[in-house]
């Protein structure tokens, strides 16, 4: 499979009053065509903003990118002058965010914001980017299409939000979309439908995906690979069937132990990470795992592990990745 | 049964306690505008408090030899027609605008933290009445309210006091009672009435100190406000009387009349109200920035 | 929409009378009347009986509660009343200043408008930059700076500047003349109350606009627009701005009904004759009826602007609807 | 603990006395609209007619999707709202008969968590005087020694450090929060808590933690749980039994086990099929049907069964009456006449 | 030269147009030349008080039967506005309506006309007015400004009111319109009867209530004129920016400021107290110091100060407060303090709100007591709360009062000074000054009745010290040098037709 996009050494960081806020370190992994790629990890490690990194969204100040490249199609996206990168935003990648309440805008009709993107990117005139845009309301599960585009966003339930933002999503027909947690704000059910729609209509239009979540479940059902993140550093990369079942990282085994689990009996008492997640503005050069970490040794206090493969496609960056097959057994 | 394994590990929350001189350090940083507004308000209470310390001249004593002088050595600011010097009466002018202010603001504030918190708490009959009565208030013309209080109980600075607080008196009510009625639906309120607390305590320990981010932002505003609307009052020949030290009251008469000869009578007055005026709502402002938490960020 | 104005303007009512109740009381509670005042021209002797009689034809030998039953009666036969100190019918003082007072306002709002938004929109979007900065402190300022004061130092400036340059100095109109008639003289003599208040005017609206542009430039509707690769131009403009208007228009809404407030200092100053001096003035006549009703019209611009402003609200935010 | 303990003790509790009884609950709210000025427009029919009960010691979780009237059905129990009709009985005693005093003192016996860390401690009191004010003004401890003592100890409990006694929340962070939040609901020695989404806010790892938690207070303390919320995996990981709700109303209630492995209502199925399994193996077998379309508006909820317009099994007869909640099996109980 | 629009500023605006009826002076600089009168000030020779002309009339008028019989010769080419000619039985319809209103109408100088007893018109040119005494006071009273010869046929067909929104007269100008606080403007009026006047085109008075406005208004020459008097800072102010763009014209000014102790209130029923307060004024100083500041001056007694019967400096210097030595003055004063118990006095004082002069001169007053250790508690009021106060509520000790009077009439206007008097509000009681006063009255002859005053003034401001004077006023017209033919008078009530009013087109 081709690579479309890939992320090197990219560091973005915040600089506020209390210091120094290192949120994406160093972090590089790849997306290939028409795959789904999900991003994982607790609140606050930096899932956001490394997908935000991507379309230079970062809102500076306080944040900007210090380092690293992202090559997209070849051209690192890095370089690209503004009006270059405004050619890839929604064109070629797009974004569909968290919150569907709040990511339409209130006061323009659906219709306006879905079609001025059609309209800017693709020259499409007014009535083409309005049929267009009836289609993509079709597709997305909307009836009644031309009677919606007259409608402001308050029109619409959540799931509804959420379906206008896939069209807007899939309307110039991009490479790669990134779901920044599409479906954490919905309900279960339709959350279920939003994740299948956006997994069907990939794969019917040979889009590649990067789903971004802390639900593991969500990973287990639609990810074709996985990142682990963990303050700000991806910490264990693989398929999906690797990482849920020989996890090479403490931390991911730990995720996976504290979660509790439908289908198992529920006699089993979670086994939780204990501390906190660290302090971004005070990371030390150390593996920042270590102090919730039941593994951790002299080593780790003393340098940061590398992101190294442990076979197979799967990476895990850990000073100990080889000698953990054992207790996730013992722990699950 | 064992009680939970293990206890967190707290040592980089200790380090939120960060000492004192940092955090100011940090305020000014992050507001270097408000910095700046609290310098001014400082210099201002100094001048104030020692205003006789400061300055030699008597402030309403006429000087018939130096009538009108303009600024030179002696007299920074020049005099003004009765000789007095310009300076010193904007000095002590500090003081009555600085003790109105402050006076109105607390009153102002606090009285329509009181009706603001009884009428979101108590609703029904009784807030429908105190918002009634604030929207006639708030719709009130400001001059017509100090004219009756000053012809009614005299002029003088108590009386520009209770004139300039009863338009605080609604406003401050009416934010007061916002954020009231926003907490009332905040969870530790509820959690107040489920551990079976009075009304009383519930207002007094739950609510009221919740809603003090408000109170203190306003309060901060009206100093500024007041020192203001004294300024103005005064000027209309309604507030403070001669021959009192103030500055609203300098700008009156002369100042205006020999406004071409004699300009450093009326300019320098007006710079103290607006330095005054800019410092507070300097002050205000970061204030708004530091506790409004909409606008911070977390 | 209908049912929910009509409901509103009933809500008017407990308002303006609670204004009207007490206006009269506050006006009655001053000591002397407009009769003494009249005749206290030269510090002659006052004659009694002269003032007796002026009084008796003012009606101010009435009860009060007779006093105020005509001045509420008056709002059901559509009678005004006349001004106790010209005998002038009211309708016919207030609307010879209302003229000058409403162009000053309109003026002054202008003036305020093409100052704030610009200045707000560039100081939000530039935040923490040297920009914001200084248009923070600008309008920090503007609130400051008291417009009566202003006022003086224009003319002072006025008067410096146009001495050095045309060796005369030069003072704007002194008498109102209608923009349709001369619009130039007309716009000499307003132009410099209209900054002197605007300026105040602008401040206010100046940091509503950034505030509430601000806000919306967090959101992430914002962001986005910046993900669907928008010009930057179109997404402040399209997206940002609407939605950042919607408070700034209600301020400005809301600050207009304030002005006429405003303008009473800033008539003083230049001598305008408008509804704030004729307010003043019948202030210092006693002209009980003439404030009451200058009172009533204040109050009841203001209770008429919230209206609209809320009205304004539901009309530009969709998301507000009234059945 | 070893799970067959677990299991034992499952199997005994749900048997003993009844600890709460809910009868035939009904709370409407009146619906407003409009920004400026409010207006009604109708009701919002939040909890129509759900009956439960609870025995000492066990948990019941209460799930359903947002906004079918779980939170609602709690704040009733706990009188922070009046309900429109029905009974709450408490260790059999109807609160409806409650005086001023007897109300404070049962008031005791009842406690709340609340999902929101953040908001639901006074951001102005330190923890201290969180946990203290209560037990100084219901007396459990006058002594102001003691009383120290004991907040020591609830906090050792709760797993947090004695010290942050000291703290106030802004210091902490959100599992840190939810402790005291916890620790508050037992200063009083309640009988019944409450946990409305206790963990929803919760980082899985954090989340974990709390849960465990609870678990331990449950037992030490011999608590019962009423424990809302809408992550099925907890609920199947931590409670007895299980009450599905859908618009206000119960559809489906049964011991934990019985119902994940034999859901009835149709709600239900699709609602456990939507919960994906973080196993990718699993999930490639499971069946995916979700139910179509969203949840309709409780202003205006459908006729009949609230969920026929999204019930794959819906008939005619489903439009117009509203189903019976029976007892399918011992203890299995449904509100569909199609299973 | 003839023609041109002659602006100038009023500080006040009437309440109505009706001068009868009215006190305050903005009934006459705009309306004044809308109207003619019997008789006036001579407009050439504006400073003397005695020196009164015709304005109506025609020659002199005859004086018989002792002084009771006043006969003037009505001009038989005058016409109102209108077009109505006007005769005798207009003038006489005038003063009816003036000395006898009907009910209900009022007439604010009434008392001014005690002594007449009827006025008629034996012929169309003639009116006689008969007496029922001799009276000084009379001519003076017929000479007011304010007796605005209205038309009998306007009286007879709109009632006694109509006056008061309407304006039709015979003077040297026609209304035009009056625009409510802005302005009132007049044209020519070609039939005028003085032949050849007026000058003007026409005027525009404008209503400019801020003494800057107005002094702004005449140095940005939006007005050229202004009638009731500047401070001389402000005349100095112009003189220094216009240079001879601006003319300046002064006189004394037949007002004055009075600090009037309140005889009800202790210790100032104690006329050592307020012999005290007097004596401790240095009025000598204060003159050349205040008349660099305020619109006073003049050091005087209860005359107008140029009057044939005020006090020369060397009687003046006799009475207490007035002496030469300033030091023995105030030596004097804080003995009497002393001697009444009252060394630290502390004075309740009841000031107007009004800078020019009232504040000006409250607060160099204020500063000449604190010399002899009195504390003054000022408290200033706007002028109705100010006026409650000092007719009414008596709350001061000391409350600040003035006397102006348009035409200069002495013997009228020292009746201010007599307890019992209308306008006297120091509440005093003094029978034996009242029984001067009558003895003044009776004096025909003017050395008498100078020596009569003196006494009258000895014990009014000095042994008993019922009230202080402080300064008398100074008026000071600064104006565009292109304005001519208008004159100063002691009084800015008078000469105020503007009928010899004229611009110079060579220095506009
Ligand atoms: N504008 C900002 N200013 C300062 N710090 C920021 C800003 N935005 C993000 N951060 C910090 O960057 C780190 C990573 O944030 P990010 O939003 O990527 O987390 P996330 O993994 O997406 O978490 P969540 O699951 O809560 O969305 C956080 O510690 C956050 O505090
Ligand atoms: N005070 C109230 N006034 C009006 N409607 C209310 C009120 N409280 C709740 N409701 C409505 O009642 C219904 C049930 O609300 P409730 O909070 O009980 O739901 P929930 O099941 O707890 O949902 P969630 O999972 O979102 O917390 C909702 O439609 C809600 O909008
Ligand atoms: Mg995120
Ligand atoms: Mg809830």
């Amino acid at each position: 499979m081709a690579k479309l996009l890939e992320i090197e050494n990219l560091r973005t960081q915040f600089f506020t009053a209390d210091g120094v806020v290192r949120a994406v370190d160093d972090v590089t992994y790849d997306v290939n065509e028409g795959e789904t790629v999900a991003l994982v990890g607790e609140s606050g490690c930096g899932k956001s903003v490394s997908a935000l990194s991507i379309l230079r969204l970062i809102p500076w100040p306080p944040g900007r990118i210090v380092g690293g490249s992202i090559r997209f199609l070849g051209k690192d996206l890095l370089q690209l002058s503004d009006p270059e990168i405004r050619r890839v935003r929604g064109h070629q990648i797009a974004m569909v965010f968290q919150e569907p309440m709040t990511s339409l805008n209130p006061v323009l009709t659906i219709g306006l914001q879905l079609t001025e993107t059609m309209q800017y990117h693709l020259g499409m005139s007014n009535e083409q980017a309005e049929k267009r845009a009836v289609e993509l309301l079709r597709m997305v599960g909307i009836a009644d299409g031309e009677r919606r585009l007259q409608q402001y966003p308050h029109h619409f339930s959540g799931g509804m939000r959420q379906r206008v933002m896939i069209a807007l999503a899939l309307s110039c027909e991009p490479k790669l979309i990134i779901a920044d947690e599409p479906t954490t704000a919905l309900d279960v059910t339709i959350q279920a439908q939003i994740l299948q729609l956006m997994k069907d209509l990939s794969n019917r239009m040979g889009v590649a995906l990067m789903i971004i979540t802390h639900n593991l479940g969500v990973v287990a059902r639609y990810a074709d690979r996985v990142n682990v993140m963990y303050a700000g550093k991806i910490v264990e990369e693989g398929t999906a069937e690797q990482i849920y079942h020989s996890p090479k990282h403490p931390y991911t085994i730990g995720l996976l132990a504290s979660v509790p689990r439908m289908d198992q009996h529920r006699g089993r008492r979670l086994v939780p990470i204990e501390g906190q997640p660290p302090d971004l503005t005070k990371l030390d050069n150390g593996c920042a795992y270590r102090p919730r970490c039941r593994w951790a040794f002299d080593r780790c206090a003393q340098a940061i592990p590398p992101l190294e493969h442990v076979g197979d496609g799967q990476m895990s960056a850990c000073f100990r990745k080889h000698e953990l097959g054992d207790d996730v057994k013992a722990a699950s | 049964m064992a009680t939970p394994q293990a206890v967190i590990d707290t040592s980089e929350l200790d380090q939120l306690r960060i000492p004192l001189r940092t955090q100011l350090w940090r305020l000014v940083r992050k507001q270097p505008l408000g910095a700046a507004g609290a310098f001014i308000v400082i210099i201002m209470s100094l001048a104030a408090i020692f205003a006789n310390v400061i300055t030699s001249y008597n402030p309403v004593a006429n000087d018939l030899a130096s009538m009108l002088q303009s600024p030179e050595a002696n007299h920074w600011m020049g005099t003004d027609e009765f000789g007095r010097d310009i300076l010193t009466r904007v000095i002590y002018g500090a003081r009555t605008a600085l003790s109105i202010g402050l006076t109105a603001a607390f009153l102002g504030a606090t009285g329509g933290l009181v009706l603001g918190v009884a009428s979101a708490y108590f609703g029904g009959i009784f807030d429908l009445i105190t918002q009634r009565i604030v929207d006639v208030l708030m719709a009130f013309p400001l001059i017509i309210m100090a004219l009756a209080v000053v012809a009614t109980l005299g002029p003088g600075a108590q009386n520009v006091i209770i004139a300039i607080t009863i338009p605080f008196i609604p406003t401050c009510a009416r934010v007061v009672r916002s954020s009231a009625l926003a907490i009332r639906e905040i969870p530790y309120v509820d959690a107040a009435r489920a551990l079976g607390f009075s009304h009383a305590r519930i207002i007094l320990r739950h609510m009221v100190p919740n809603v003090m981010a408000p109170y203190l932002i306003m309060l901060s505003t009206f100093v500024g406000q007041a020192i203001l609307l004294e300024a103005v009052l005064s000027y209309l020949g309604m507030g403070v009387q001669d021959p009192t030290p103030a500055w609203g009251l300098m700008l009156k008469g002369g100042a205006e009349e020999f406004l071409e000869s004699a300009p450093w009578v009326s300019i320098f007055p007006g710079l103290a109200i607006s330095f005054a005026v800019f410092g507070f709502n300097l002050f205000g402002d970061a204030m708004r920035d530091v506790l409004d938490p909409k606008m911070r960020r977390d | 929409m209908y049912a929910y104005v009509v409901k509103r303007l009933f809500l008017m009512i407990p308002t303006l009378f609670g204004a009207a109740l007490l206006v009269f009381f506050l006006m009655r509670l001053l000591p002397g009347d407009p009769c003494e005042i009249r005749m206290a021209g030269t510090g002659q002797y006052a004659d009694p009986e002269a003032i007796a009689i002026c009084q008796k034809d003012l009606g101010l030998d009435k009860p009060r509660i007779v006093q105020f039953g005509g001045f509420i009666g008056g709002y059901f036969t559509g009678d005004l009343g006349v001004s106790m100190w010209t005998h002038q019918p009211i309708a016919y003082e207030i609307g010879l200043r209302f003229k000058l007072s409403l162009q000053l306002a309109i003026m002054t709002t202008m003036v305020a408008v093409a100052l704030a938004l610009p200045l707000g929109i560039i100081s939000a979007v530039k935040q923490d930059t040297w920009i914001d900065y200084a248009v923070r402190t600008f309008s920090i300022a503007g609130i400051a700076i008291p417009s009566f004061w202003l006022g003086i130092m224009i003319i002072l400036g006025l008067l410096i500047v146009t001495q050095a340059w045309l060796g005369e100095g030069w003072m704007p109109p002194i008498n109102y003349v209608s923009p349709f008639k001369d619009p130039w003289g007309n716009f000499t003599q307003l132009i410099w109350p209209a900054v002197a208040t605007g300026y105040r005017y602008s401040a206010v609206a100046t940091r509503m606009t950034r505030s509430a542009m601000l806000e919306v430039l967090r959101e992430d509707y914002i962001r986005t627009a910046r993900a669907k690769g928008l010009v930057e131009k179109l997404i402040i403009n399209r997206h940002a701005l609407k939605n950042a208007l919607l408070p700034v228009v209600t301020l400005i809404a809301i600050e207009f009904a304030f002005l006429i407030g405003g303008l009473v200092v800033t008539e003083q100053v230049f001598n305008l004759n408008g509804l704030g001096k004729l307010f003043v003035d019948a202030v210092g006549n006693q002209d009980f009826t003439l404030v009451q009703q200058l009172v009533m019209l204040v109050v009841l611009i203001f209770v008429a602007t919230n209206l609209v402003v809320d009205v304004l609200y539901a009309w530009l935010d969709p998301r507000i609807r009234y059945a | 603990m070893s799970a067959q303990i677990r299991e034992s003790r499952d199997k005994s509790v749900g048997k003993g006395e009844t600890l709460l009884e809910v009868r035939n609950l009904k709370k409407y709210f009146a619906v407003t609209e409009g920004v400026v000025r409010r207006r009604a427009i109708g009701n919002v029919k939040a909890v129509d007619g759900v009956s439960f009960t609870i025995a000492r010691g066990e948990i019941l979780g209460l799930v359903g999707e947002s906004g079918c009237g779980k939170t609602t059905t709690g704040r009733c129990i706990l009188q922070l709202e009046t309900p429109t009709s029905g009974e709450i009985v408490f260790e059999g005693v109807n609160l409806e008969k409650l005086d001023q005093k007897a109300m404070v003192a049962w008031r005791q016996k009842i406690q709340v968590i609340f999902q929101d860390p953040y908001s639901s401690l006074n951001p102005r009191m330190k923890v201290g005087e969180i946990l203290g004010e209560p037990m100084r003004v219901h007396r459990v401890e006058p002594n102001a020694a003691k009383r120290r003592q004991r907040i020591a100890e609830l906090l050792t409990v709760c797993g947090l450090p004695a010290k942050f006694a000291d703290r106030y929340p802004h210091e902490m962070s959100g599992g840190q929060r939810q402790r005291v939040g916890i620790a508050r609901a037992l200063c009083l020695n309640p009988d019944f808590i409450i946990c409305d989404e206790a963990v929803s806010a919760l980082d899985v790892s954090i989340q974990a933690q709390v849960i465990n938690l609870l678990e331990d207070l449950r037992e030490e303390f011999n608590l019962t749980y009423l424990f809302i919320a809408h992550d099925l995996s907890v609920v199947h990981h931590l409670c007895n039994r299980v009450a599905v709700m859908y618009l206000g109303r119960m559809v489906e209630l049964a011991e934990s086990d019985e119902l994940f492995d034999n859901p009835m209502h149709p709600y239900t199925q699709a609602l456990l099929s939507a919960v994906p399994v973080p196993d990718p193996t699993v999930e490639a077998q499971r069946s995916h049907q979700v139910p179509k379309g969203e949840v309709p508006s409780p202003i205006n909820p459908p006729s009949g069964c609230v969920f026929h317009p999204r019930c794959p099994l819906a008939v005619d007869s489903c439009r117009a009456q509203v189903p019976e909640f029976r007892e399918l099996k011992p203890g299995h109980w449904v509100a569909c006449p199609r299973v | 030269e003839k023609g041109g629009i002659l602006n100038f500023v009023v500080a006040g605006e009437t309440p109505s147009y009706d001068a009868h009826r009215e006190t305050t002076y903005a009934a006459v600089h705009p309306y004044a030349p809308f109207y003619s009168v019997l008789i006036r000030v001579n407009p050439k020779n504006p400073q003397s008080p005695t020196d009164i002309v015709c304005d109506l009339c025609k020659g002199k008028w005859k004086v018989a039967d002792e002084g009771k019989t006043y006969t003037f010769k009505i001009r038989d080419d005058v016409k109102f506005h209108d077009g109505t000619p006007l005769t005798a039985k207009d003038i006489v319809a005038t003063f009816n309506k003036i000395i006898f209103p009907p009910e209900g109408v009022p007439s604010a100088r009434k008392t001014f006309f005690k002594m007449v007893e009827s006025v008629s018109a034996p012929d169309d040119y003639t009116v006689v007015f008969k007496l029922k005494f001799p009276s000084g006071a009379f001519l003076p009273a017929v000479a007011a400004p304010y007796n605005y010869v209205y038309s009998k046929k306007d009286l007879d067909t709109h009632g006694y009111n109509w006056h008061t929104d309407h304006i039709n007269g015979t003077g040297p100008f026609i209304f035009v319109q009056h625009q409510p606080g802005a302005f009132v403007e007049g044209k020519k009026n070609p039939n005028y009867h003085h032949k050849g006047q007026p000058y003007l085109d026409g005027f525009k008075a404008i209503i400019a209530k801020k003494m800057s406005v107005r002094i702004q208004a005449i140095r940005g020459n939006r007005a050229a004129i202004e009638f009731r008097g500047f401070p001389p800072k402000a005349r100095d102010d112009l003189v220094a920016a216009l240079g001879d763009k601006v003319t300046v014209q002064e006189s004394d000014w037949n007002c004055v400021l009075i600090a009037t102790p309140n005889h009800k209130r202790k210790p100032f029923d104690d006329a050592r107290v307020r012999r005290a307060l007097s004596l401790g004024m240095d009025r000598w100083g204060g003159s050349a110091y205040l008349s660099r500041i305020a619109i006073v001056k003049t050091v005087g007694g209860v005359v107008f100060p140029n009057h044939p019967l005020a006090a020369n400096k060397q009687e003046l210097q006799q009475l207490a407060g007035y002496w030469p030595d300033l030091e023995k003055s105030r030596a004097e004063a804080k003995k009497l303090l002393a001697e009444a118990g009252a060394s630290n006095l502390t004075v309740d004082y009841n000031n107007r709100d009004v800078d020019q002069p009232y504040k000006v001169v409250s607060t160099w007053l204020i500063d000449q007591w604190t010399k002899i250790g009195v504390t003054t508690k000022q408290t200033v009021r706007p002028t109705p709360a100010f006026y409650a106060t000092l007719r009414k509520s008596h709350e001061y000790d000391v409350s600040i009062d003035f006397n102006c009077q348009s035409i200069v009439n002495p013997i009228a206007d020292v009746s201010k000074y007599l307890c019992g008097a209308g306008n006297n509000y120091s509440q005093c009681e003094d029978p034996k000054l009242g029984e001067m006063y009558d003895n003044l009255l009776r004096t025909g002859d003017v050395k008498g009745q100078r020596a009569i005053i003196r006494q009258y003034e000895r014990r009014a401001l000095d042994e008993q010290a019922h009230e202080i004077i402080t300064l008398w006023w100074y008026k000071i017209n600064p104006h565009r040098s292109y304005v001519k033919g208008w004159k100063i008078a002691p009084s800015h009530y008078l000469n105020q037709q503007l009928d010899n009013v004229w611009l110079d087109k060579k220095l506009m």
